[in-house]
């Protein structure tokens, strides 16, 4: 059976196993599944952007929006829980839009820096407005709003499975081509009558929008934000983590990169919680490992393997090897 | 009360410390276009060890600099050849995430052997100061700053004199032509990056006993020293250090003038990097220049 | 006249697109050979292969009658081979000087670099007039200059030239030849690539025509100018364009001829 | 039949019923689960390693004195590492409170990862008994509210504040001028409002208010203005990073203003080895410093020790390190939990709840444990705080208690510049 197909059943059960696990009434197992749909949704997020050769490390700026959007249209406009988040995902949208047409020409290493200064001016600017966002001291969600924690949970599966959906549909559309097209070579594109920054406005307000919905649910199930988690580097990270891991540019490796990245987390923590500094350390060592030995994530050792096995499933990937930018 | 002749004092003090913080960073970046996430690691390194040569057999910090340094280029070329190496020809996302794991083990391997403690070293004219009527200058940010011109003169005097200097910057600026001129291009990533190190080891002896040395010290360096490299342009030190000052003066501005004005200042140097990012994507003074 | 330089049955190309097709060319010591072709034929990736910028997909190259093929790029400029790339890269904020002195890097040239310097700024009087003055400052003929001089510092065995006269005018094209065949005299044996046929045959002993990268004519200067394929899509008969008036010009035609003795 | 199946039936009937015989027996034992989220890794490490320690000691002193067992039941200790991170503490919250069914929680401590665990632990009905002998923001106080299981081992802000400003009016009379600086981080934001209601309250007026930034390299611009304000009292409310580069820039600065007044820095050995002779007659003010004439217990002489016994039996275990006041607190906590569960002889929260608002012990955290209502929460202990100032005796600086008066070793002095 060939590697996608395969790959695509396994979705298929995931997705189901999400949608039903926060039915099943067993607390610990649904906080980790709410863990990993959030991170899958950012995850997706940064891998499209990532898909048109834009590497942003400021998604933390967008998580951090959409949570204090939330939060903010909560406790002062008394908005619900699911308007708020549809809020959320708008004013991430917004702020893609704004990044895209701010940063227009910028790439590569100039664009990554642009973010990260984005996602830390963003910080600042909380920290510094006590009276709206609470300031460095944090702001609480009203609990009378509070939806119920497993209701929170289902949204969560729904974001994650809607989020790989998304990130499928744009695969199959003529946008794909339009990306590999930018991601190999901006000017080239141009030529053939790409225009980027139509293609870039929509790559980041997609993108932006998924982040920014993963922070609005985030802060629901937390109940409690302030400048430096919201805009927190870690959540930047992560988001970069999970598609390497995966296995970047694919559908499948933002996915199998946030299960394998939260098995990494998880793991370390419960085992060697206890020695300070060292479940921060076996998942540095594991980072540094990946990159050197599994460029390619998951799913390229996957493709490896299974091309090893069968015959070769299709032409060697021009995408999967990146020219130096 | 006239604050000025303190504010310029403050910010040329600054200046000198922003710019120890961004040489070494700017060095390697400028040559092998790769952002050095564990720089700001390599300058707690230093740091820890001024701290514990200070506090166990009470050695001045600045006498042991040089030892420090040494050992600062052989890390430095060690996780070059051993880590970085092997994702040159990979994309930039590879290079960023393998120097932040890099940065992050260094940063708990830290935590593990000395706690998360506060440590500063105080020796003493770290605790004095030259007053001049009004002003006063720190005699500890005074010496940071004659090491950051002494370490910016040394390294421009390098870069222009000695025939790994002259490789170096030509594979700064070409290295298909650089390979053409039988420079072992990899060998001199090498050479950079381990300079870069020892530069960063040096910056930790100084900031041992100017600011609080914590294993999480590093990565708001790192991002200070981003930031001037982009304000001052790419892989040019003069340029480094116009950047460098060019931060300190804004920073030390918005502290004194404006109300809640420290606050701010953080966010002026992001605001600095959008303008220029816009303005020039390569910099204020725009490609490399010696 | 002993072989110094053989390309054999070259196969080679970028990702999926193969540009060299079984390419092969020698060039024995002393001889001055042309490789002409349109654009895009493949002539800078042969200078790539030759120089180990590039590695090919199959075939051997051949120096002084041993493979050199694992031998790193950065190593071969010591064993006497030396490129003046295709638009001249020099290193644009260092200084005329410090362009050459980076030409002799290499141990072999090292040595011996103060009396290299003198003859380069001999060769080229109007670089040593401009010796501290930024590379980059220059102009693109004064850049071709320097780009032969930085290459002739690693006192090589073959010098190989790709496009000396790129988007130079006619006049300073005449310069530029002109220190070709002075360097020639002094015993370097030369490849160089050329779009420009007029000028290339004009100096040239032998010669390669290269089309869509593989060789399609070979021979002495003097076959390929009377050959009919390189009239037809090189030559334009009727009218005298400005290559023509350098075909006639004397000074080129006697200089060609001390060569040829 | 088949022969493979016959086996297997027989294996799970008897599994089955061996289950069923020890049921009840287990539930009499059911074991005492204490949940302590603690910040093992991250930016909090160090808090974390002392919450360890404290809790670590008082089940040894525990075990030496009771044995391994409380009211029967086996102690079950789950620490799990916060890494100092929100999201992370509000799932361990939720695992401690709703899978694991803890019957008390006792943590964490930095003061952001304790403002997230609450949420998670108010929105349970059945949420446990929880002790915090950390987090002092008020912000975390408006958000409990009068919460009848919430047990506050640790001062809120303004407690700082009463204390501070006691001591200023005792010693130096009102009418005296306060300059403040403090942190744009959630340490400095969540003191200065209530810092600059209580030095009104006490008749001082504020000359100067300056606010920095937390990580900031150069804290001079603030310094020089205070400076021209020429005050009395110099206040800062900084966490421990920054109080080390300000402390050693205001003693190169030579102001010469004659009071320095901190908050829990001064108290840290971390913060007096870091600053070496900057530390000079700075006051802090804390829950517990070494040296307290504080008494043991008369009824638990073992659990509750004098303060200078319970610091020779720490410093025996943890290789003479200096204890720290969040250990302490940590201490007194768990051992409060365990009485309760021995003193009721359940696990029950109520009983618990209605135990530990009647006790009262003498301990070598504080001279009374009796929970008293704060402002909003209801349960508030070890309220009262110690003053205290650096002085110079020889080469070496001691800890002189300036307030209480009881406690008191020596008054409180303007620094000699």
């Amino acid at each position: 059976m060939r590697l996608d197909s395969l790959l695509r059943y396994a979705g298929f059960i995931l997705a189901f196993a999400v949608l039903a696990i926060p039915f099943l009434g067993l607390p610990g197992l649904a906080d980790i599944v709410f863990r990993t749909c959030t991170l899958a949704i950012i995850a997706i997020s940064w891998n499209m952007m990532a898909g048109a050769g834009l590497i942003s490390l400021g998604h933390s700026g967008f998580w951090g929006i959409g949570a204090y959007t939330a939060a903010l249209c909560a406790n002062h406009l008394g908005i619900a829980f699911l308007p708020s988040l549809f809020c959320g995902l708008i004013s991430g949208a917004l702020i893609g839009v704004g990044l895209a047409l701010v940063t227009g020409r910028l790439r590569g290493i100039y664009f990554a820096i642009a973010t990260l200064a984005m996602s830390e001016g963003f910080r600042i600017i909380a920290i510094m407005l006590p009276d709206l966002t609470g300031g460095a001291q944090g702001e609480y969600l009203k609990s009378t709003l509070f939806p119920g924690t497993q209701f929170v949970y289902i949204v969560a599966s729904c974001g994650a499975v809607c989020a790989a959906a998304v990130s499928w549909l744009v695969s199959r559309s003529r946008y794909h081509y339009a990306f590999r097209a930018m991601r190999a070579n901006e000017q080239a594109a141009q030529m053939v009558g790409i225009n980027p920054m139509r293609y870039r406005l929509t790559i980041m307000a997609l993108s932006g929008a998924l982040a920014s919905f993963a922070g609005a649910i985030n802060v629901w199930n937390g109940g409690y934000l302030d400048p430096n988690v919201a805009f927190n580097l870690h959540t930047t990270l992560m988001a970069q983590i999970a598609p390497i891991l995966g296995g970047i540019y694919t559908i499948a490796g933002p996915i199998l990169g946030a299960l394998a990245a939260m098995g990494l987390g998880e793991g370390t923590r419960l085992w060697l919680g206890q020695i300070e500094g060292v479940s921060l350390l076996i998942f540095g060592v594991t980072l540094v490992a990946c990159v050197l030995y599994l460029p390619k994530g998951i799913y390229g050792g996957l493709e490896r393997y299974y091309a090893s096995r069968m015959r070769p499933v299709y032409g060697n990937r021009a995408d999967l090897k990146d020219p130096k930018p | 009360m006239n604050l000025l002749l303190q504010f310029l004092v403050d910010s040329i003090l600054l200046g000198g410390l922003y710019t120890l913080m961004a040489i070494g960073f700017s060095l390697s970046f400028g040559v092998t276009r790769i952002i050095n996430f564990a720089h700001g690691e390599f300058i707690m390194l230093g740091a820890y060890g001024a701290f514990w040569l200070f506090k166990i057999w009470g050695v001045d910090p600045l006498i042991a600099m040089p030892a420090i340094i040494v050992l600062g280029f052989a890390t430095g070329w060690l996780v070059f050849n051993s880590l970085i190496k092997r994702v040159l020809a990979a994309p930039n996302i590879n290079q960023i995430l393998l120097t932040f794991g890099i940065g992050l083990v260094i940063q708990h391997i830290a935590v593990i052997l000395w706690s998360g403690n506060s440590r500063s070293t105080t020796p003493e004219y770290a605790l004095q100061a030259l007053t001049l009527g009004e002003v006063f200058i720190p005699y500890g940010r005074l010496i940071g700053c004659a090491v950051a011109v002494a370490l910016v003169a040394l390294l421009i005097a390098w870069l222009k004199i000695t025939e790994g200097g002259r490789a170096v910057r030509a594979v700064a600026q070409d290295e298909d032509a650089a390979t053409l001129m039988g420079i072992n291009v990899k060998a001199i990533y090498a050479l950079s990056f381990a300079i870069s190190s020892a530069l960063g080891v040096a910056t930790g002896v100084v900031v041992s006993f100017i600011i609080t040395v914590t294993p999480f010290m590093g990565f708001p360096m790192l991002v200070k020293a981003v930031a001037i490299v982009i304000v001052g342009g790419l892989g040019s030190i003069f340029g480094m250090a116009l950047g460098a000052f060019i931060l300190a003066f804004t920073e030390t501005a918005f502290a004194y003038y404006v109300p809640e004005g420290s606050g701010w200042s953080e966010g002026v140097a992001f605001v600095l990097i959008m303008v220029i990012l816009i303005i020039r994507p390569h910099g204020l003074r725009g490609q490399a220049e010696a | 006249m002993s072989e110094l330089l053989a390309l054999s049955n070259i196969h080679a190309g970028y990702g999926d697109s193969t540009v060299l097709q079984d390419l092969s060319i020698t060039v024995n010591t002393g001889e001055l050979v042309c490789l002409i072709g349109a654009n895009g034929a493949g002539k800078s990736t042969t200078t790539r292969v030759l120089t180990g910028l590039l590695k090919p997909w199959q075939g051997e190259v051949r120096f002084e009658g041993s493979s050199i093929d694992n031998i790193e790029a950065h190593d071969r400029v010591n064993l006497g081979i030396s490129l003046a790339p295709e638009g001249r890269r020099v290193f644009p904020s260092l200084s005329v000087n410090e362009n050459l002195l980076l030409g002799s890097y290499a141990p072999r040239a090292r040595s011996m670099r103060n009396s290299t310097l003198s003859e380069m700024y001999d060769l080229f009087p109007k670089l040593s007039l401009r010796r501290n003055q930024q590379a980059g400052s220059m102009s693109g003929g004064e850049q071709q200059m320097l780009a032969i001089a930085r290459a002739l510092m690693a006192r090589p065995k073959l010098l190989v030239l790709d496009e000396p006269s790129l988007g130079l005018a006619p006049k300073i094209i005449i310069d530029v030849y002109q220190a070709i065949v002075q360097t020639a005299k002094q015993g370097v044996s030369i490849l160089f690539v050329e779009q420009n046929v007029h000028a290339a045959l004009s100096i040239a002993h032998r010669g390669y025509v290269l089309a869509n990268g593989h060789i399609t004519l070979a021979g002495s200067a003097a076959e390929l100018r009377e050959s009919k394929t390189v009239q037809e899509s090189f030559l334009a008969p009727r009218r005298k364009r400005p290559e023509e008036a350098l075909l006639g010009n004397k000074q080129i035609t006697q200089a060609h001829n001390e060569v040829l003795k | 039949m088949h022969q493979k199946h016959r086996h297997l039936l027989s294996i799970s009937a008897f599994s089955a019923f061996t289950a069923l015989l020890c049921l009840p027996v287990a539930h009499a034992q059911e074991s005492f689960k204490i949940g302590v989220p603690a910040s093992l890794s991250g930016r909090y490490v160090a808090y974390g390693v002392q919450a360890k320690n404290g809790v670590e000691q008082a089940l040894a002193v525990w075990r030496s004195v009771r044995g391994d067992t409380v009211d029967g039941r086996k102690i079950e200790l789950i620490l799990s590492d916060t890494q100092s991170d929100n999201a992370i503490t509000v799932s361990i919250v939720n695992d401690l409170v709703q899978s694991k069914k803890v019957n008390a929680m006792i943590g964490p401590d930095g003061s952001n990862v304790a403002a997230a665990a609450v949420p998670p632990w108010k929105k349970f009905a059945e949420r446990p008994i929880w002790l915090m002998p950390g987090g002092s923001s008020t912000r975390i106080e408006k958000e409990v509210g009068p919460d009848p299981y919430f047990f506050h081992t640790y001062a809120w802000a303004y407690y700082y504040h009463i204390n501070n400003t006691a001591v200023l009016k005792a010693s130096l009379g009102s009418k005296k001028k306060v300059a403040f600086v403090y942190t744009d981080g959630a340490y400095g934001r969540a003191h200065i409002d209530d810092a600059r209601r209580y030095v009104k309250e006490a008749g001082f007026d504020i000359v100067a208010s300056e606010l920095v930034r937390e990580g900031a390299s150069d804290f001079n611009s603030a310094i020089i203005k205070v400076r021209a304000a020429r005050p009395d009292v110099l206040y800062t409310l900084m966490q421990t990073t920054d109080a080390v580069q300000f402390a050693k820039q205001v003693y190169t600065a030579k102001i010469g203003v004659p009071y320095l007044v901190g908050t829990a820095q001064a108290q840290l050995p971390e913060w007096q080895d870091a600053v070496g002779e900057a530390q000079n007659c700075w006051t802090g003010v804390t829950t517990w410093v070494t040296g307290l004439k504080l008494v043991a217990d008369p009824r638990e002489p073992k659990l509750f020790p004098s303060a200078a016994d319970w610091e020779t039996a720490w410093r025996a275990r943890y290789n003479n390190k200096t204890p720290e006041f969040l250990e302490v607190g940590y201490y007194v906590s768990t051992i409060l939990a365990l009485l309760a569960v021995e003193q009721t002889k359940s696990v029950d929260r109520e009983k618990i709840k209605a135990w530990l608002v009647t006790q009262d012990y003498k301990t070598p955290y504080a001279s009374s444990s009796k929970f008293m209502p704060s402002e909003i929460a209801l349960h508030q202990a070890f309220g009262t705080m110690v003053v205290f100032q650096q002085v110079k005796e020889g080469n070496k600086f001691v800890s002189k208690v300036v307030y209480p008066k009881e406690l008191a070793t020596a008054e409180l002095q303007a620094c000699k510049y």
